[in-house]
């Protein structure tokens, strides 16, 4: 068995024991705070969409779109050496592009869908340079610009473009009504799960991913990407813009994220409300998880994604009168910070079964050193 | 006017605890991001010590609660310490994880207890009520809060710490060269839990000192809205230095006061929009942190899990 | 006679995962002597002293003082047995004060807080005594390589060390300051107290040792007293043939020039002022051209500046007559400039890449090796394949092995294939040989040949004065970040090329030769 | 049983007249009467939570009441995310785990109705606050099921009296703190700023108000010190018209020595001596009276019907008149009594545009923050 399939084995067990023990202690959990109703409630969330078919799958489908896409974000930056907490923010300006361009120009859902990628690589830019040319850390700079984000999409929507916030919602208008035009067919599939946004958007996740995954492994680009991501020193060397790479990982993660929110509001799933300014949008903080599961394998982040939303989705069904809705976030929060540790546990499985062939691999390189001598 | 003094010292003193928290620990070597979720858990327990005791004598309502905060906020930071130094994990991402555990864990708590206190139905809010009197004084036409007073003694005394003893010397090696504090015998794994469990206090007291003089109602569900993420600002702002943190404390303070109490001063003709206000501060450090951190003094070694093995 | 020895490791054996660094070791030092350890690098010396310092725990054997066994798990014992270490690596905080550093981790104290005065006071009466300079309150950074070694050695003379353990201390320095050292030391011993002194340099040894335990991949060989042996003898138990110390080749015959450097000038990162001064001078065609000079001179800084790692701030680089000071290093590299660097793990090699990824690391972007913004993994790995095979890259899988896990000598003939297979008009090659055993030096020194013979141009940074002497034809010595002189190895003699990099001997460089 | 931590519990959540029907599932005429074992009334709630102190909470501790007073098992759902479609899937849930009647707070809930209506053809929803032009499905307004019963109240008229009552009070420096700009606090917001011009144009006084949403139905520190900008001001009384959002007014009278006013029920027992009155809405009321009618089987009468609730109806709206809930000094109870009449026989009207800002005269000057 070579290195690679190896590693993509360990990464897998790896990942999996992080659920496992998540969901362990998520049950440990019900179990304290209403012991009867515990296995009930477990099942509920592992049964996640499927315990309401088909309309809990469909939307649980709608909703692993944009976290496929906030996970990519997050991973692709990984893979770069950039942590990009800014995905949140990212996601909240690609709304306003997708609504601007749907509700205000009645363009066409992909044009809207590009509007949003704009505007979400405009916003993953700025920390970029900020990196790159103030050496800030992008980390601050990305939660920053999550808060001035949120602020700004607000006001935009709500105080300075007429014709976006509908006072009767209290949310932006409906596209249905707005502009049917602007939403993502749904190629049937809402009749399917008897839902009004399960649309092609996942499809159109998945095949970015794969996107992403052949850049990242197959092309000059992605090796340069990666080269920074691993040593930045060397990639200078090399001859590679370090600078720019950053800029542009940075840019194209906040692209990704963008497109995540064009996905969500231009499927018609939500509409957004200018309003509440306390809080960032989930799916863009869910994000960081999601990537951390799938240690940052683009393929990875699609199962990943849809685990997260599967078990969000289902947490939605525990029974109100034993379990408060936050339980499930708190158990996601849970197994987040299990995958905090999903490097970690994969080290300790690799130990297991590394330590004999690196002695070879010493060895003949110690045996080459005699026959030469 | 007297407003805008109250609100500025009373932002500043909690952006400077925190700030100085996330001084500690990265002095020591140990980024810390948690710090949102710290100050959400360290006001928590506050909280719940001025709900359960209502009726202790206010000097010991007062001393109780602030050491739970603190207390608490050294428990939450060991799960940190815990990844980030035993564990070896990615700092800011063990960090990260502990601010969306945090406010999770704030509001079940809260809602937990809640239930239990009016044998409700799930109809518990994540909201504690709690008086607040024993922390406020009036001087004259000021009102200030016991907080500031116990922020500018800790301010001076992390000051002394960190620069006048030999804790502080050995702290700071561990956050430069974690091999040379190894190799004369400084064990830098417990000295980066120091560090980190100091900021743990501060944070936590900085939480506290966040939620309770500012009102009397608290909605978990906000956590601390974002004010653990503008104390690094401060801190960075502030080089990792205790005086120029306060002072950056300060700046960011004067800011987040106007976006609350504009449109009742001079400016209010400006008409501008609180979503403005709210930016203001965000994008101020933006821009200070673009001139500041080409020459950062960041601790070298901040980040870097140490290894004993490793050459 | 009980307890002759004051420090006693018997049968030390130390492994590191997929290694042996230690083999069943044992080393036995006398009160007062000097006591000499020797091996080649990678040879477990290190190693051996960390132990013994409680930096490492050895997987089994046993240490006596005054013969009492003894644990030592961290430097901590070590230091309450009055054990201490100056490590190859300093072991210095930069941002510290020189007395901060000296106090650190005994500080002393008056109440709660630092009272510094008494500690600074026996610092300057220790520096006194044996003659060890040092500004207690400048800080690391701003002092030169020489101070800061003298930090480390008043470090433990200040914790009234009685065992003092050096761990290459004399690399750094020049022969002037070595002999400083040397006198320093004996002064030591006739104090009582006992130094382990570890070093690749022979003549070191029989100046000062009174005994000499030699080391060979690990394994013990023997201890010898130095009033009975020679340098042969010794280098043979070292590496257990004789070495042929100098390098065979033949007089270069230098073409038209390659690169001409008029005036340049690089800011330095440290301190203010410039690391690189206005400096002038060119390489022909078939000849190795080596700047010599003591570490931290501003040579790292030059070769940046010429590689392009870092802005010039004055002054012009001419390469094959065109000028390139503001090109980028692809262009540079492009335009046949191969660079080895001065740290292969900083920037040579991407660790986490596989030794075919970091094959390619210079051209990947060829249409060799790229279509359509593509790479060609099937060339890649064939080339990769071809390199591994003529530069006999050894390792545990192939060219799939992840760089990390090779040894640094197999890590750095990756490179050298890398750069040499570039076939570039100059090789810039900065400390090649650096921590790798006599083999490889040997190999990489007659590839540095080959090139120079194939009638390429080589421009060599060395900190060893032998590989200074040895390969190259023309000397330049830098100092301050100047050029000082220029020598011809076959005339010129160790010590006097010591007295230019010392700075105490200069003359004008001709910038055309 | 039902409460909560500061929610009120629903005996003084419903104003005057109705306090009869609250808990009379028996007292019915024709049509057979249900049996409650068989029956499960579901609440959903909307974007908020059933602790917001505001519509969910009160919808909520309603169905708690009845429920616990007729023996009909109850369980509120809160959608997964704020969209139509988890809506859906939680009437669907609730359904598919027996809820006969569904009981639903808010415009919000229009297009799940008129989703869901055709789907469940024998289900009942009852929905509080909302109007027929929310019922849409994709962007065409449809008419009403036999099933579904929905009802909004003209919020204006509280707001009215409120603003009416504290300037005749001789307060001239006023406020309004909204919660979320939802159509019923703008209501309640708007009807205030009409009462206030009202009264001011009658006794010729010079009024200034201070009008502001604070985007959220929880008080907090922001909020907190803004209002203490306000009252330090000068502002004498402020209309804290938003759930929770009342806790920091409060905390910032404290401090100035200012008043407040409640919303939607008495909220005396809350804010305590500093409130000055509430602008009461009786969402129980209609509540109870849909749930009796479904359980006494007459639910035919209210069945397919969007009902506008307010005086004209009914006690449906009001300030408290109970002596320790009067708050005023000069305002008597015979001029309170004036204007309901008024307001009743039509010669009061009051806009319930939401639109734009009600015009006021020249005694009155608004300064709407945003
Ligand atoms: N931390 C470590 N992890 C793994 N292997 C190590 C470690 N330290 C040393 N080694 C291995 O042990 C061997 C001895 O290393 P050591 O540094 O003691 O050699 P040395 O004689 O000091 O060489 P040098 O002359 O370069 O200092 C080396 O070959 C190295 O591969
Ligand atoms: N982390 C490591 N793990 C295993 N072997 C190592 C490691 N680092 C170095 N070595 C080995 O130790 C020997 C000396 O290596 P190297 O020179 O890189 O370390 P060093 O002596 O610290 O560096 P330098 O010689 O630049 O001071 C080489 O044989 C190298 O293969
Ligand atoms: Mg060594
Ligand atoms: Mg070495």
């Amino acid at each position: 068995m070579n290195e690679k399939t190896k590693n993509a084995l360990l990464s897998i067990v790896a990942s999996l024991v992080c659920i496992v023990i998540g969901l362990l202690v998520g049950f440990i959990i019900l179990y304290c705070i209403n012991a009867e109703n515990a296995v009930d409630g477990f099942t509920r969330i592992i049964k996640g969409g499927f315990y309401l078919k088909p309309k809990g799958i469909g939307s649980e489908i709608a909703q692993s779109a944009p976290l496929i896409m906030t996970g990519l974000s997050v991973a692709f930056a990984f893979k770069t050496g950039l942590f990009n907490i800014g995905a949140a923010g990212q996601y909240t300006v690609g709304v306003f592009g997708a609504l601007y361009f749907a509700i205000i120009l009645h363009m066409p859902w992909y044009v809207c869908l590009l509007a949003a990628m704009v505007c979400g690589a405009i916003w993953g830019a700025v920390p970029g340079i900020f990196k790159a040319y103030f050496n800030v850390n992008e980390v601050i700079t990305s939660i920053m610009f999550n808060w001035i984000g949120l602020y700004l999409v607000n006001e935009l929507m709500y105080n300075t473009i007429p014709g976006m916030y509908d006072q009767k919602t209290t949310r932006t208008y409906k596209l249905s009504s707005a502009s049917p035009k602007s939403l993502i067919p749904d190629c049937g599939m809402n009749s399917i799960f008897r839902t009004s946004s399960t649309t092609i958007a996942i499809f159109i996740a998945i095949a970015i991913a794969v996107i992403i995954y052949i850049v990242l492994n197959k092309t000059t680009f992605g090796y340069e990407l990666k080269a920074c991501g691993f040593n930045k020193d060397a990639a200078k060397y090399a001859g590679i813009n370090e600078k720019r790479n950053v800029v542009l990982s940075m840019t194209i993660a906040g692209a990704l994220a963008g497109i995540g929110a064009g996905l969500y509001f231009l499927s018609g799933a939500s509409e957004w409300n200018p309003q509440v300014s306390t809080a960032l949008p989930a799916i863009g903080f869910n994000g960081i998880p999601v990537a951390l599961l799938a240690l940052s394998n683009p393929i990875g982040v699609i199962f990943a994604a849809l685990f997260v939303a599967h078990i969000s989705v289902g947490g939605a069904y525990l029974p109100t009168k034993y379990y408060q809705p936050e339980i499930a976030d708190l158990i996601v929060a849970v197994i987040i910070y299990l995958c905090a540790f999903v490097t970690l546990f994969k080290g300790i499985v690799a130990n297991l079964f590394k330590s004999k062939k690196e002695q070879k691999a010493n060895a003949n390189a110690d045996n080459g050193k005699e026959e030469k001598k | 006017m007297f407003l805008l003094i109250k609100f500025t010292l009373l932002y500043a003193v909690v952006l400077m605890l925190v700030a100085m928290g996330g001084m500690f620990s990265e002095r020591s070597g140990v980024i810390n991001i948690a710090l949102e979720g710290i100050m959400a858990i360290g006001g928590l327990a506050g909280v719940f010590v001025l709900v359960l005791f209502p009726d202790l004598p206010a000097p010991a309502l007062v001393a109780l609660s602030i050491l739970a905060s603190a207390v608490s906020g050294m428990i939450y930071s060991l799960l940190l310490g815990f990844s980030a130094i035993t564990l070896k994990a990615d700092q800011t991402i063990g960090g990260t994880a502990l601010n969306m555990l945090a406010t999770a864990i704030a509001i079940v708590l809260v809602k937990a207890f809640n239930n239990g206190s009016d044998a409700g139905n799930g109809a518990a809010s994540a909201k504690l009520n709690y008086t607040n009197a024993a922390f406020i004084y009036k001087i004259g036409p000021f009102t200030v809060n016991i907080f500031l007073f116990i922020g500018i003694i800790l301010l001076i005394c992390s000051y002394v710490f960190l620069f006048k003893t030999k804790w502080g010397l050995r702290l700071r090696a561990c956050g430069e060269h974690p091999q040379a504090a190894d190799s004369v015998g400084i064990n830098v794994y417990q000295w980066r839990y120091t560090g980190v469990i100091i900021s743990g206090a501060l944070g936590g007291i900085g939480g506290f000192a966040y939620i309770v003089p500012s009102v009397t109602t608290w909605n978990f569900e906000v956590g601390v809205a974002g004010a653990g993420f503008l104390a690094l600002a401060v801190m960075i702002f502030g080089q990792w230095k205790p005086f120029h943190i306060a002072g950056a404390a300060v700046f960011f303070a004067v800011f987040r006061s106007l976006a609350n109490i504009a449109d009742s001063t001079v400016l209010s003709h400006l008409g501008l929009s609180k979503n403005i206000y709210s930016m203001m501060p965000f994008i101020a450090s933006m821009i200070i942190l673009a001139f500041t951190s080409k020459n950062s003094q960041a601790p070298k070694a901040e980040g870097i899990p140490y290894d004993k093995g490793a050459r | 006679m009980e307890n002759e020895y004051i420090i006693e490791m018997l049968n030390i054996t130390k492994e590191f995962p997929g290694i042996k660094a230690n083999d069943n070791i044992t080393l036995q030092l006398k009160k007062g002597e000097i006591h000499a350890l020797l091996g080649e690098n990678g040879a477990g010396k290190s190693t051996l002293m960390s132990i013994l310092f409680g930096l490492y725990q050895p997987t089994s054997g046993i240490i006596k003082k005054n013969g009492q066994e003894v644990h030592i798990n961290t430097p901590n014992d070590a230091n309450d047995l009055n054990i201490g270490m100056v490590h190859q690596h300093f072991k210095l905080v930069e941002c510290f004060s020189v007395l901060d550093n000296i106090i650190l981790g005994v500080e002393p104290t008056k109440g709660l807080f630092l009272e510094k005065k008494n500690a600074r006071a026996k610092v300057m009466e220790l520096s006194e005594k044996y003659g060890l300079m040092v500004d207690p309150d400048a800080l690391i950074s701003d002092i030169t390589v020489g101070m800061q070694q003298r930090t480390e050695i008043l470090k433990m003379l200040y914790r009234d060390n009685e065992v003092l353990i050096f761990d290459e201390p004399t690399a750094v320095l020049t022969p002037q300051e070595i002999d400083e050292l040397m006198k320093i030391m004996k002064n030591l011993a006739k104090e009582g107290k006992s130094i382990l002194f570890i070093t690749h340099k022979l003549n070191e040894i029989m100046e000062v040792a009174d005994r000499c335990t030699i080391l060979r991949k690990g394994k013990y060989i023997g201890t010898v007293n130095i009033s009975e042996t020679s340098k042969e003898e010794l280098s043979r138990m070292m590496v257990g043939r004789n070495v042929s110390f100098s390098v065979n080749k033949k007089p270069s015959k230098p073409g038209d020039t390659v690169l001409k450097v008029e005036h340049m000038t690089v800011p330095s990162k440290v301190h203010g002022n410039n690391a690189v001064k206005d400096v002038s001078f060119n390489v022909r065609k078939g000849e190795i051209v080596c700047i010599a000079g003591i570490d931290g001179n501003g040579q790292s800084e030059f070769v940046q500046g010429l590689t392009g790692l870092e802005k010039v701030s004055g002054g012009k680089i001419l390469f094959n007559g065109q000028d390139i000071t503001k090109a980028s290093i692809r262009d540079r590299s492009k335009m046949g400039m191969s660079h080895i660097p001065e740290d292969r793990h900083k920037h040579g090699l991407v660790l986490d890449y596989s030794i075919e990824q970091n094959m390619v690391l210079q051209r990947y972007w060829q249409p060799e090796f790229e279509s359509f913004g593509f790479i060609k993994s099937k060339a890649v790995r064939e080339y990769a394949e071809r390199l591994i095979e003529q530069y006999d890259v050894r390792s545990g899988q192939g060219p799939v092995t992840i760089t990390r896990s090779m040894s640094g000598g197999n890590q750095q003939k990756a490179i050298i294939a890398r750069e040499i297979d570039k076939d570039p008009d100059l090789l810039v090659a900065v400390q090649p040989t650096r921590g790798l055993d006599v083999g490889a030096i040997e190999y990489i020194h007659s590839q540095l040949v080959a090139q120079r013979d194939k009638g390429k141009a080589v421009l060599l940074v060395s900190l060893e004065l032998d590989e200074v002497m040895d390969v190259s034809d023309r000397i330049l010595v830098m100092y301050e970040g100047e050029l000082v002189g220029q020598l011809d190895p076959k005339t010129v003699s160790v010590e006097e090329l010591g007295l230019y990099m010392a700075g105490a001997k200069r003359d004008p460089v001709p910038e055309e030769v | 049983g039902c409460g909560s931590s500061n929610g009120s519990s629903s005996s003084d959540a419903s104003t005057g007249a109705d306090s009869t029907s609250a808990t009379s599932a028996s007292a019915s005429t024709d049509g057979e009467k249900k049996d409650a074992a068989g029956e499960k009334i579901a609440m959903i709630t909307d974007s908020g939570d059933i602790t917001d102190e505001s519509f969910n909470q009160i919808t909520w501790e309603t169905v708690c009441a009845y429920g616990d007073a007729n023996g009909v098992e109850y369980e509120y759902y809160k959608p997964a995310e704020d969209t139509d479609e988890e809506r859906i899937n939680s009437i669907d849930l609730a359904v598919s785990e027996g809820a006969t009647v569904v009981v639903m707070p808010g415009y919000l809930f229009g297009p799940a109705i008129a989703e869901e209506q055709d789907t469940y053809p024998d289900v009942t929803f009852i929905a509080v606050d909302v109007t027929e032009g929310d019922i849409v499905k994709n962007g065409k307004a449809v008419d009403l099921g036999k099933n579904v019963y929905i009802c909004s109240f003209e919020e204006e008229q509280a707001g009215y009296l409120a603003g009416y009552a504290a300037v005749k009070d001789g307060y001239t420096s006023l406020g309004f703190l909204g919660g979320i700009a939802v159509p019923a606090v703008i209501r309640f917001g708007y009807g205030y700023v009409q009462g206030i011009n009202a009264a001011a144009e009658e006794d010729g006084v010079d009024v200034n108000v201070k009008y502001y949403y604070g985007g959220q139905f929880y008080g907090d520190d922001s909020i907190t010190a803004r209002m203490e900008g306000w009252y330090a001001d000068g502002t004498q009384v402020v209309f804290a018209c938003g759930g929770g959002i009342w806790t920091s007014a409060l905390d910032a009278a404290e401090t100035h020595d200012g008043k407040v006013i409640g919303v939607d029920v008495d909220q005396r027992s809350k804010i305590g001596e500093r409130c000055l009155t509430s602008a009461m809405k009786g969402l129980p009321s209609a509540i109870n009276n849909a749930l009796d009618s479904y359980f006494s089987g007459n639910f035919s009468e209210l069945g397919g019907t969007a009902q506008q609730l307010g005086l004209k109806d009914g006690d449906y709206i009001g300030l408290p008149t109970d002596s320790e809930s009067w708050g005023f000094t000069t305002f008597t109870q015979d001029q309170y009594e004036t204007v309901l009449a008024g307001i009743r026989d039509g010669s009061i009207e009051i806009s319930s545009d939401t639109e734009n800002q009600p015009e006021v005269g020249s005694h009155v000057t608004v300064d709407y923050i945003s």
